[in-house]
């Protein structure tokens, strides 16, 4: 039988150790009338070999793309060590680390990866993660409004990921926040500062959103923008990119010295580029960090150094006040289980690169994206949307809509982008590209070459792509 | 070495200025190619480089191999942690969603039809196992497939111009993240007592089943690791009063191919894919909590679903599901989890589902006689052990001054992880132990004789166990300086 | 640098702690004219992502076919936790167990593996591994030689997988070991037992090769075989395919009962279907067993089980007396480094399978072959050599040329099999086809399919298939 | 428990009849299908089932993860076993190696180009860094290569009719393999003594070359761990008696880049790719031991070769290599190892060669230098460690009674692996230590606190040495036992 050990002779054993008749017995505490009949709904069995066979088929028909789409997830190189190491029994088959001598391999790697998350983020303190990007900013929200209870409004600009702010609605929604969205600078693609003023009504706002890079890949005036928000006694929620703080001011850095109160609050962001496959959106993880003032405000699982009864140091949970197992209704959050194999392939990838291989992997990004970006707006009827300085995404726009485009593009093999037409139609026919340092020049010219037909195409709309600013 | 130090040193204390794994960076660019770039300004840069630790590749690979030492898992030891169902996790199901093709798509790239292929089929197994007639797999966990089913309840009240709806009803045993969730869709939690049985109280029930009840949620058999055979009468109740059931899916081991929780009356469950459909626990996650409703909250399912037409498979999204929930992530769920379910559920077949809950149940009420026969007190010796149960050590406690706890440290010497210890609450002393279908009888047998070794050392050397484990990397640690004394992340020059 | 983690302060402390100036100076013993200049043949590092990448490439360019081909090396599911456990680091990047208190997984894993091919043999002594199967026959031969010196003749019927007779020759004819090549049956396809006879004048032959199932597959009749050999007092050597030692006689139960002198004397064989991947030819491994009598005479490594100096059971190598690094230019054998790694892959394979496992792998392997030999024959032009009973490999006849059939097939995404032409002239225009348990009813229809194609193609040559016994 | 058991159980003291890891087995030949078979009849078939264990899934999987926990091994300890170069082994050669397409090719099957394009810059790599005209990746391990180059210098002298050379000079000091694969290829082996500073005595060598010399097999940096600089001198007296020279490259890595074998007047090279190029060990395997040959001896290499005509990549095989000395190997030698080597190569470059060689010298020198400030005496201490050298404890032994293999199991406590004992035979008490150049200078470090303690240890309490080790899943073992009372396999009901 898969997966069940038992044979004949245990089975009965073990029924007249218990003093039952037979299997069925065990369930004689089940109405008879709610009782499932055969699942006739599902197939019969398949051995590893015919399901080996089926998933390789299956994986085979799916193919493999050329990927120049990032909006939230981006294709990195794995360093080989990550997933030989990470899936390891003791790691992939072990739990929460409840009982602490007995897990304190995963206690330790957590508290590393706690330790490289405050270094990246310049924070204080970092959880063990979140299931997401979107919903840790989500929780993020939470956590704002629990700290500063005086208000439910939180400002989300549009150069948020449109789905970051779609989770944190939905998540967010039912304890009464309310989500504002601030427009867009449509000449630098940043938030606009203006329209941010504009949409705080004397004090009642709770946290500002700042997304750096943004969602079009655009880098944020943060400081600026840090400092109005702590101005106006809004928390700050940054919502970063782990391999762009390899080059880029750390949240915990945010704002002007002289302010007095320099550093987001809270951040937040998608771990993912840390050595987690995109594998069609998850599993990923969600990062959050903060200042210590405001530890007991976040959710999720926290690691602490400690010494046990002889005095050798070790790992436990700790704060776990804050946590649903203990508090209950009045706990942070609900989470429970969160998202320890990933956290477990981003704390091996991050001890690989180091600073200076995040920094080259962050440094060869941003290059591969200005190449890509020259290569392809030198195809009549496509433009960079924006001149402002960015990290490893662009917005292009078209003198088309981009749908028809991206299908095109599809056909030879190159997943070219993320169609912006939906998500920000005030851009015009604009679409979102990346290259990280996955993408070698014969892939850049292999885009271009397919862009070049693509465009050749019969279009349905006419007219030179429209900048803007112009 | 004078003081002691750690098994293994930090990662950090390994780091050296200018060591790494240079043949991970990216090769570097080529002066004469560099690309002319949009120029970074100073003000965005970051002053100094983070203190990430710099190690050569073999400094990683042993260092992260080694942490890996310290740990028990399923794969190397017996895993009895109750409600967390840690069976055998099959190679295959990773192996199979690692193939390249699965693990280079990018979630917004062209819809692949062999992947959603798989979601597809999991999604119909899925309504078939539970008897619901809609499943989204976008949940990442349990608690956050709790957070869908009440937000749905809460969209289907809503609709309803029902809007006074805002008490969840849950049992006193109740895992924490059902009254967690209620708080976070912004309801109020009336908590209601169980009986001596470890039944819900249905007097209390009735009392606080009313106009304001949005829902109730439970778990069935309950963590308290018995059937609510009376569920039908709760069911009835509670719908009556025009509130909703919510089936809290972790315990779906015990009853899988038995009984189905759409049979059962219930409108809305979570699943653990992590625990009855055997995903990995991953040292603490990734998990995936797919979501079953019945015909009234079929339209607020969190989105997306795949959808099939004309034989394509298709992402449903806002377009086709309006009044949805909404997303709960950035993309489409735990994807690569819900492939190792499909893996799993498609090994074991029709066939199989129920092969699971039949040993699962075999193995506990077999651990359960011969622990009571060892002189420990089951929690409801009445009563059937569902999938898990529950042994109280309150007497233990007061005769031989030692706690669950104690106990729990203590076989971990045996080589046995502990079960899960003090939950539920109300039991006192107690832990709940669930042995899984996957383990033989042998090893259920060395667990009843530690078990019965640690019974006879708390009446002879009960400090043996007070200062258990004494085998494990360090001996017990220190929670509350943990607290008191917070140290969180390592900092340089320490 | 890659894999070198020496800081530049690392290097010059460690100079000066050595009194050295420079690494150069480390190298000054040797003449400098002797000194390499750069290695202008090499290219330039690549990068692990860059590699990878060459490497997925070159893997697609490859792509895959689907295998009907065996002739020595068989197409067999392989579990997922044989390889996902065999490339632990801890049995990956270990070596042989020196050190046998740091090396008791190791060491206990090759115990349970000796204890497995006795098992399957019928043997009483198996050793840790040679390089594969057929320098495994050479080594057998070497040590038949050895255990019985009054002869260096081997008998090897031309049913003995031609390589492997070739091997033989390549590693053994240094020591002036002949051999002796006896005809097939051609009626029968196996070895013709005249020809044996007559092949001996006197009793100068050391051994005798018996290959079961031999080289086409058909099924040896083993126990004539091994009385003759043994009243002509020749050591019997069985090659053996471990896969269907779960349903054949063993090797020690070769030969009658009335003989007295029951079994081979030395077993062996190519270990590759036990887990071990295709892999264009290896890493294999190479198993020997033979009876306790000869063990001194046994090449190769052996453990043995013994106790610690508080009782406690473990594990050893032994009798190392006759191996290299004790006995030198004594030693049975100049091994040293064998197959460990496909060792603990096989080990591992045959826990999984078990007795029950792997007699359905057999029986299923011999049903799969003969539905492909049904569906080939009903083909025109295409017919059985012979009907002996087999195992999962048969000889078809074509009535032309095996070599473009098998080009026609292969330009359909399928290898056919092997072509006899070259190694078995005698057979005619004969092919050695093979189908195990992976291969689906589906797949037998796609190759009967795509035969038939090919055989629709002109053909260099005509004629109807000869069928030998016509 | 009583006696001491095996930490772990053997896997058959697992087995239980009936049990299995179904799903591993073939799909069920279902009855209605079942192909008539050419019957088997019953004198051919097993009379009873093979006695394998009976286990489950995760009952193996358990097994051997817990058996793996019993090894060190690169990935988990230090490691400095000297002749053994153990290095870091890259896991992206694993990875890359294990691709599907590749490990789904049969031997036989039409020739791949992209696999065989690798083995082919393999080849022509390999040429380069040892200064050979040709090379052949067949022989699956050192032993192997070694008699492919023997028999090739025999088949070398047999094609010029000079019949009678069947001596091979072998420095005392060498491997065992030169010996013993001398003897296999049906030649006499001739010792030559080395002299006091680890070089070969010059005297001894001229004394027996001459017209029944056929080779000399030499590695340099010799096991002594010292390089032979007279080594222009040495090939010019083999060489004008006629003889060829062998060159065992197990110690390539200590000279990569920096001289090669053909400059230095070699004929003939095999090389341990599971070495140098650092492919795994995997507890004894599987190795590659590629030869690399000069001008004279290029018609005998061992088939098959890789050609690379018009851009296609083949096999060549007796046909284009009539003389060669034949093949080795069922199909095409260890393909998967050598891949392996492949991958490490080109990750390394030009650059990257040179640097390994460079920093095993810096590593071996630095140890040399601080094990000898710490009171141990090198065995060679006037000359430069090559990537190894060699400590002897004959004075240690004689006044504390103390042997190199108690430093040996003394230093298991420690947490590093031994270093090679007892090899070479003519260093009295000797220790051959090579670090590689993959470890850093603290793991290093550690290593002499290690031995500086023993050293100490020595002194006071040299019991502790005898008795070591003590933190190891068994103490010392018996071995004069394990040969007397033979136990090498398992038996039925023991
Ligand atoms: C009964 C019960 N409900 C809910 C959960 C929450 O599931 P998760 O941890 O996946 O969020 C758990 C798991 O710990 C549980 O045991
Ligand atoms: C010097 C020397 N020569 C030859 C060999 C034999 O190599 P292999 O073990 O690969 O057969 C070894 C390895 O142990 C060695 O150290």
């Amino acid at each position: 039988m898969p997966f069940v050990p038992h044979t004949p002779a245990d089975v009965s054993d073990m029924l007249s150790a218990i003093g039952a008749g037979s299997i069925d017995e065990l369930f004689d505490e089940i109405p008879e009338a709610l009782k499932a009949g055969t699942l006739h709904g599902l197939p019969a069995a398949l051995r590893e070999m015919e399901v080996g066979r089926l998933l390789t088929e299956r994986a085979a028909a799916d193919g493999r793309l050329l990927n120049f789409i990032g909006a939230g997830a981006y294709e990195h190189h794995i360093p080989a060590p990550v997933w030989a190491i990470a899936t390891r029994g003791e790691f992939y088959s072990a739990y929460t680390p409840y009982q602490a001598e007995a897990s304190q391999g995963t206690l330790q790697l957590i508290y590393e990866y706690q330790s490289m998350i405050c270094a990246l983020t310049g924070m204080e303190a970092a959880n063990a993660s979140l299931y997401d990007g979107a919903s840790a900013l989500a929780e993020a929200c939470l956590m704002a409004i629990r700290a500063k209870p005086e208000s439910r409004r939180i400002l989300i600009p549009r150069t948020v990921n449109p789905v970051y702010a779609k989770v944190a609605q939905t998540i967010a929604r039912h304890q009464n926040v309310e989500f504002e969205s601030t427009a867009i600078d449509r000449r630098t693609g940043r938030t606009d500062p203006d329209a941010l003023k504009s949409s705080i009504r004397g004090n009642e706002a709770a946290a500002l959103v700042i997304q750096q890079p943004n969602f079009f890949g655009n880098l944020e005036e943060i400081d600026e923008l840090t400092d109005w928000a702590h101005a106006n006694r809004l928390l700050v929620i940054a919502v970063v990119n782990p391999t762009s703080l390899a080059i880029f001011k750390p949240p915990g850095e945010w704002g002007s010295e002289e302010s007095g109160n320099r550093g987001a609050d809270i951040v937040c962001g998608e771990g993912q580029p840390l050595g987690v496959p995109l594998a069609s959106g998850g599993p990923y993880f969600g990062f959050m960090a903060t200042r210590l003032a405001h530890i007991r405000q976040m959710p999720g699982r926290i690691v602490g150094r400690t010494v046990d009864t002889e005095g050798r140091p070790g790992f436990t949970l700790t704060l776990q006040a804050r946590e649903q197992h203990i508090r209950r209704s009045k706990a942070t959050s609900n989470i429970c289980t969160n998202q320890g194999l990933l956290v477990t392939a981003a704390t091996i990838y991050l001890s690989l690169l180091g600073p200076e291989g995040l920094e080259r992997v962050a440094a060869s990004c941003a290059e591969r994206t200005e190449s890509l970006v020259q290569a392809l707006t030198r195809i009549p009827g496509v433009a960079a949307a924006f001149e402002t300085p960015r990290f490893h995404e662009a917005v292009l726009l078209l003198d088309r809509p981009a749908s028809p485009v991206l299908a095109a593009l599809a056909e030879r093999g190159i997943a070219g982008g993320f169609d912006l037409g939906a998500s920000h139609p005030e851009l015009g026919h604009a679409m979102l590209v990346c290259a990280t340092e996955t993408k070698l020049d014969q892939d850049i010219d292999a885009y271009a070459r397919a862009m070049r037909d693509a465009m050749q195409l019969p279009r349905g709309e006419r007219g030179r792509p429209r900048r803007h600013h112009e | 070495m004078s003081e002691p130090g750690l098994r293994e040193p930090l990662i950090f204390d390994l780091s050296k200025p200018g060591r790494g794994a240079a043949s991970q960076f990216p090769p570097a660019p080529d002066g004469a190619e560099a690309r002319r770039t949009v120029e970074i300004p100073q003000r965005l840069r970051r002053a100094s480089r983070p203190r990430l630790p710099e190690v050569s590749e073999l400094q990683a690979v042993r260092h992260f191999t080694r942490l890996s030492h310290l740990n028990f898992s399923i794969d190397s030891h017996f895993y009895p942690l109750g409600s967390c169902t840690m069976k055998y996790n099959p190679k295959a199901c990773n192996t199979y969603a690692m193939l390249p093709e699965f693990l280079s798509r990018h979630p917004l790239a062209p819809e692949p039809q062999g992947f959603l292929a798989c979601m597809f089929e999991l999604q119909e197994m899925l309504k078939e196992i539970t008897g619901m007639q809609g499943v989204s797999l976008s949940p990442m966990a349990g608690a956050q497939g709790e957070f869908a089913g009440v937000a749905m309840i809460r969209a289907y009240h809503r609709a309803r111009n029902d809007t006074a709806r805002t008490e969840i009803i849950v049992p006193q045993a109740a895992h924490g993240t059902n009254p967690a969730t209620a708080t976070m869709c912004g309801c109020t939690v009336k908590e209601i007592p169980c009986d001596r049985n470890g039944g819900i109280d249905l007097a209390a029930l009735e009392a606080v089943a009313g106009p304001a009840t949005a829902g109730i949620m439970l778990t069935n058999p309950s963590t308290l690791g018995v059937f609510e055979h009376r569920i039908a009468e709760v069911a009835r109740i509670v719908h009556q009063a025009g509130g909703l059931l919510y089936y809290d899916g972790a315990n779906l081991n015990a009853i899988l191919g038995k009984v189905r929780p759409g049979d059962m009356g219930f409108d809305v469950i979570h699943m653990n894919l992590h625990k009855t459909f055997s995903t990995p626990h991953g040292g603490g996650g990734p998990g995936s909590g797919a979501v079953g409703v019945g015909p009234r909250l079929l339209p607020y399912l969190p989105i997306p679903l795949v959808g099939c037409r004309d034989g394509r498979y298709r992402w449903l999204t806002e377009r086709e599901l309006p009044s949805s929930i909404g997303r709960l992530s950035g993309f489409m769920g735990n994807a690569g989890v819900n492939l190792r379910a499909y893996v799993y559920m498609r090994m074991l077949g029709r066939q199989g589902m129920v092969r699971v809950s039949e040993f699962a149940a075999l193995n506990a009420n077999y651990l359960m006689k011969r622990l009571t026969a060892a002189g420990y007190e089951a929690a409801y010796p009445a009563r059937r052990a569902s999938h898990e149960f529950i042994i109280t050590l309150r007497n233990e406690s007061r005769l031989f001054e030692v706690t669950a706890m104690d106990v729990a440290k203590r076989l971990l010497d045996f080589g046995v992880h502990a079960p899960t210890t003090y939950f539920p609450l109300l039991v006192p002393e107690c832990l709940l132990i669930e042995p899984t279908e996957t383990e033989t009888k042998e090893e259920l047998d060395h667990f009843c004789d530690a078990m019965s070794e640690i019974r006879r050392e708390m009446e002879r050397e009960p400090e043996k166990l007070r200062s258990a484990p004494h085998t494990m990397p360090v001996r017990r640690l220190d929670d509350v300086r943990a607290v008191k004394q917070l140290d969180i992340a390592w900092k340089p020059g320490r």
